[in-house]
């Protein structure tokens, strides 16, 4: 068989615990705008999966400045959760990328179990989002956030307040500040979750010396990009080896080899944060890379590569 | 539209204090672009910087297809930029953001703060097409931080200088010779990019002649696009919302910004 | 009074709980040996102190290579302790730093709350040692190690264990691979500690995507450097404020700038590891650079900078 | 003693495929360097790449305070190192290492495969001095990546070569020209650097004709000096100890050591 032949029979799709991705690559939430703000830069259509901005129920105006910070081989974020809330995303945002033909997956944040649950309803009863990311890790707010995702018995409450308000695939984003990141997982998968999405930022700061004051006006931020890249391998390791269910794994991807660990670490797609400030179609570079990747090994799809280094 | 590509780097020199000119193509960038818009540079091949950094359009030749920057070294990134050869490619992004309004037939005055000057040159060039008159006043620390005489004075408009030292036009702050280097004239429109407390001098000014005008906003960026919501800044204290700096901006009315007036 | 004057009024001597230091630096555990690896390079008795090798009752050869790799501003290292015990320590190797005038912090790791004691009473019954930091921290081994950083009530008879067998100033090392680093604090303050040593390494691990095998033969390694500064700086602020005991804080620094930002965020000394391998006379060199900064600012001394960016 | 030394470059360019040399003045570290002990360089200004990088001593002229790397582009590294100038400073720590014993009188065999070649030329220069007769047998892919030759003749020493495409010498891999390039003559001594299966057909070769001998090792290193316990390897499968190649080697005798016989 010549390679063109195979290339037709290679099959880089992905199901992601029932969501369905034409190729492995998402962009991640908070990173990507609701898709249009990088229209000029790449075709959209093109990308695996487009998890939106992290949406809450009422409009939220954010963090007060600054609040990017640039670190060794990363940066630090607090945003804050700024989103113009559910219904605008709804009624606004996702008509045109439900128009590009885009896979959206939508993210959200609740204060309160009944929030995430009243988010999801809302999501359910509006066609055109594939999966809902639940985002139960954002250290960048006061109320909510975090605290749902470093407490095993409140990420079990939000998952499954969360499915009984829809049939969509459900994946809890997990945080990994946390000291145990296989029981924050299990309790995901007995709240009912389809996949799981890893890792979050890691919690830190930064500090102005000649200010004498933290960089952030929020004091701590979330760290992305390279420099966590081997903490979201392990985290992914360390589940993939315990859980079974699909992971959507992310933290600090940057190219295709960057794509190929984390998949080799047990994730079955992959989501490029602030590899997207730094390569603007980094999203598609990436998804004809693994696809090369895998004809040149005369694979037949992706999927043979998930965990193939664990041990 | 905005669009990626790789630039080659035609030069780049030091023309002052801290102070580098880097010229390059980027057809499809310069063809777009527009006063006061930016662009967002990648650096190095490493994690490390990580992030683009934006810099003004210092002079635009869209059919020459080239781009020039001025930029003062700071920090990581401006460092590794300087050592950018001619012939080596350059990641580059742009045209971003929205730039300044251009006005016809008036008198306008630009005023530039140290490396500030940067978004004014290309403005000032597409003023002088609109036949306005146009003064250019420039306010540095001393005169080796002077380089953009020569491009200013080619476009044959009155450029005049003020440096903390004395070193080269007037002695002392860019604001207090502002004033009288524009009255007894009227002044149309103002155009500023510099430090916000010389900023906010400006603006104040401009406010107490009832003159309107623009200026130009930094803030630390990483995606340049609108995308991370990370350039969020209130214009006003009593604002609830965050513009960002990089889709609403960076250019911004005068009147519509509370500017630190200095301190910590 | 004119800089001269003044410098020599300047104090950058540090009292870490009891432990004198001529200056705020210190190079941490594991990464200088036992001080005479980089003694053609560095003056180590200019070192604030020289904290050395892990130590274990036994020796211990340590874990199967590869034990390390690079990572983005970052290296992951899983050494696994290799180190000669305590006895062939005390005898054989600190001697020679007594002789060159070098405060010594011991760093001992057990296996159990029993051999934790038993390695203190050697220290304490052997002159010449100035402190003893806990390495309850260590991710690279299988028994002791992290397990003990990672739990309230272990941490909390660790350290009252040994404080029951030593007077010297005890210094236990947390682990920054917790949820929440603020009780971990607190348990080590209520068994007694003199002063904490922040942070120890992130679990991380990187894949090698050819031999699809993880890239370290222990799988999972300790991620140091400058990737991880923004987590050691947020986790000493955060205990800075909650816990009242000085900090002993690293995690990236490779300059100055670096150490001064810990040291605003609440360190009242700093500890290089990583640093070392970049530059092997950092150590002397950061020593001086805070000098300055002091003289530049006109303070009287290190320690007027303590928390000063803590709001 | 070793140090820690800013070499001024004085030649970077390339010699083969994906295969540069260095020069650069660094008179204290040129003064104490022995065959086979290497040099730990940082490259770069920010923390990606972090890491100092091992290099052998490729040429070391204490006289004039010379040292030449032979460095092939296979990373990040390695990559940064290619595009320092002549004039600019570089990092350097050295010389690490416990460098080769120098034997004297005998008929010495030099093996080297790719750019293991690098520790050999100084071990040759060395060698001939001590009254060796130094045959050197250097094995590649392809004549591009033989650039060592001019090195060698200059020594007065003979240089065979292999290559696997048979695009210059003989064809073929190095260790089956070995053993027609060895005899009948004796050999007395074999030093080889290189992959680590034909390092281990060496070994195999020496040991069944009770030949001594002496290899160099690579493994990643942080500090290089033997403070980190990083570069850890077990020289046979059954020792419980684990030797630390930056400080007790790299160097280590042909029958010590257990090496990979390829695969993976
Ligand atoms: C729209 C816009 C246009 C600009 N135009 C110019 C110009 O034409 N010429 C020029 O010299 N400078 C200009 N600047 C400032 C320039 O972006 C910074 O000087 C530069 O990013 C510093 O990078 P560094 O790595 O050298 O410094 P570092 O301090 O090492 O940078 C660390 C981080 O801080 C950010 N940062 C530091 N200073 C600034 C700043 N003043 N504004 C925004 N981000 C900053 C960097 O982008 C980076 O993310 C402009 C800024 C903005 C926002
Ligand atoms: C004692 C010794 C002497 C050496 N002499 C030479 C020489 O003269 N010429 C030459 O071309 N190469 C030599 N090498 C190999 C050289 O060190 C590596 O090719 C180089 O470190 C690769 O760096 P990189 O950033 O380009 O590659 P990357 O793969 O990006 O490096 C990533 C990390 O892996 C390490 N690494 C990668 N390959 C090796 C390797 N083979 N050995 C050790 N560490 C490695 C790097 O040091 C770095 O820490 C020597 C190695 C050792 C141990
Ligand atoms: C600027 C910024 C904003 C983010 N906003 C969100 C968000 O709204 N919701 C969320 O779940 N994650 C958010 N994240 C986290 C990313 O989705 C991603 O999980 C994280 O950055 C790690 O991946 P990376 O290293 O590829 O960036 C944000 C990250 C960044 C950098
Ligand atoms: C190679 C290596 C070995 C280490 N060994 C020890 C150890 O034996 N005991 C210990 O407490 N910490 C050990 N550490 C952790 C360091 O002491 C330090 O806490 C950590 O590396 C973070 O600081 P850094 O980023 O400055 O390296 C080791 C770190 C490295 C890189
Ligand atoms: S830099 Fe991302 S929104 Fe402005
Ligand atoms: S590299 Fe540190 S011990 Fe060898």
């Amino acid at each position: 068989m010549n390679e063109e032949t195979r290339e037709n029979l290679i099959d880089m799709s992905v199901n992601l615990g029932g969501l369905k991705m034409q190729n492995p690559v998402a962009v991640a939430s908070g990173t990507f705008g609701y898709g249009r703000e990088y229209q000029d830069f790449i075709d959209i259509s093109r990308i695996g999966a487009v998890i939106v901005k992290g949406t809450t129920l009422e409009e939220r105006c954010g963090n007060p400045a600054p609040r990017i910070y640039e670190t060794p081989a990363g940066m630090l974020n607090a945003i804050g959760l700024e989103n113009p809330g559910i219904d605008v995303f709804l009624n606004v945002y996702l008509p045109s990328l439900i128009e590009d033909r885009v896979t959206v997956i939508a993210n959200i944040a609740g204060n309160t179990v009944d929030e995430y649950a009243l988010l999801s309803r809302k999501i359910d009863k509006h066609p055109g989002i594939a999966g809902i990311e639940l985002n139960i890790s954002c250290p960048n707010v006061k109320q909510g956030g975090m605290q749902f995702g470093t407490d095993p018995d409140l990420v079990k409450q939000v998952v499954e307040a969360v499915k009984s308000e829809t049939s969509l695939p459900v994946i809890p984003k997990l945080s990994p500040n946390v000291t145990d990141i296989v029981s924050i997982a299990r309790a995901a998968r007995d709240g009912g979750a389809d996949a799981l999405s890893m890792i979050n930022t890691l919690m830190g700061m930064a500090v102005d010396i000649d200010r004498r004051k933290p960089v952030l006006g929020n004091i701590f931020g979330g760290l992305s990009g390279p420099a966590i890249k081997p903490v979201a391998l392990r985290m992914i390791y360390q589940v993939y080896k315990e859980v079974d269910l699909p992971i959507l794994g992310g933290g600090g991807i940057l190219n295709t080899r960057d794509a190929l660990e984390f998949i080799m670490a047990g994730a079955s797609a992959v989501s490029i944060g602030t590899g997207n400030f730094v390569n603007p179609v980094v999203a598609e570079e990436i998804a004809l890379g693994l696809e090369k990747y895998v004809t040149e090994q005369g694979l037949t799809g992706i999927n043979e590569l998930v965990g193939a280094a664990v041990l | 539209m905005p669009l990626a590509e790789k630039g080659t780097v035609i030069s780049n020199h030091q023309t002052g204090r801290d102070l580098w000119e880097m010229e390059f193509l980027a057809p499809g960038i310069a063809a777009e672009s527009k006063p006061g818009q930016f662009v967002n540079v990648r650096l190095g091949d490493y994690s490390d910087p990580l992030l683009r950094r934006p810099l003004s359009l210092y002079d635009v030749e869209p059919d020459a297809g080239r781009i020039t920057l001025l930029y003062k070294i700071v920090g990581r990134g401006t460092q590794l930029l300087s050592r950018y050869g001619s012939g080596q490619l350059i990641d580059v992004m742009g045209p971003l953001g929205l730039g300044f309004d251009l006005v016809q037939n008036r008198r306008v005055i630009l005023i530039g703060g140290g490396v500030g000057i940067a978004p004014l040159l290309f403005l000032t060039r597409e003023l002088v097409a609109r036949h306005n008159e146009v003064i250019v006043l420039h306010g540095t620390g001393s005169s080796d931080e002077l380089c953009s005489q020569g491009r200013f004075s080619k476009l044959g408009v009155e450029y005049k200088v003020a440096t903390m030292d004395g070193s080269s036009g007037y002695k002392g702050l860019l604001t207090d010779m502002m004033k009288e280097a524009l009255e007894p004239l009227p002044t149309d429109y103002i155009y500023t990019c510099g430090p916000e407390p010389m900023m906010s001098a400006v603006a104040a000014y401009a406010s107490q002649h009832g003159i309107s005008g623009q200026l130009s906003l930094e803030e630390h960026m990483a995606c340049g696009v609108g995308a991370c919501l990370g350039c969020a800044r209130k214009l006003k204290e009593t604002d609830t919302a965050y513009v960002k700096i990089c889709k609403d901006g960076p250019v911004f009315p005068l009147d519509a910004v509370q500017l630190s007036t200095g301190g910590s």
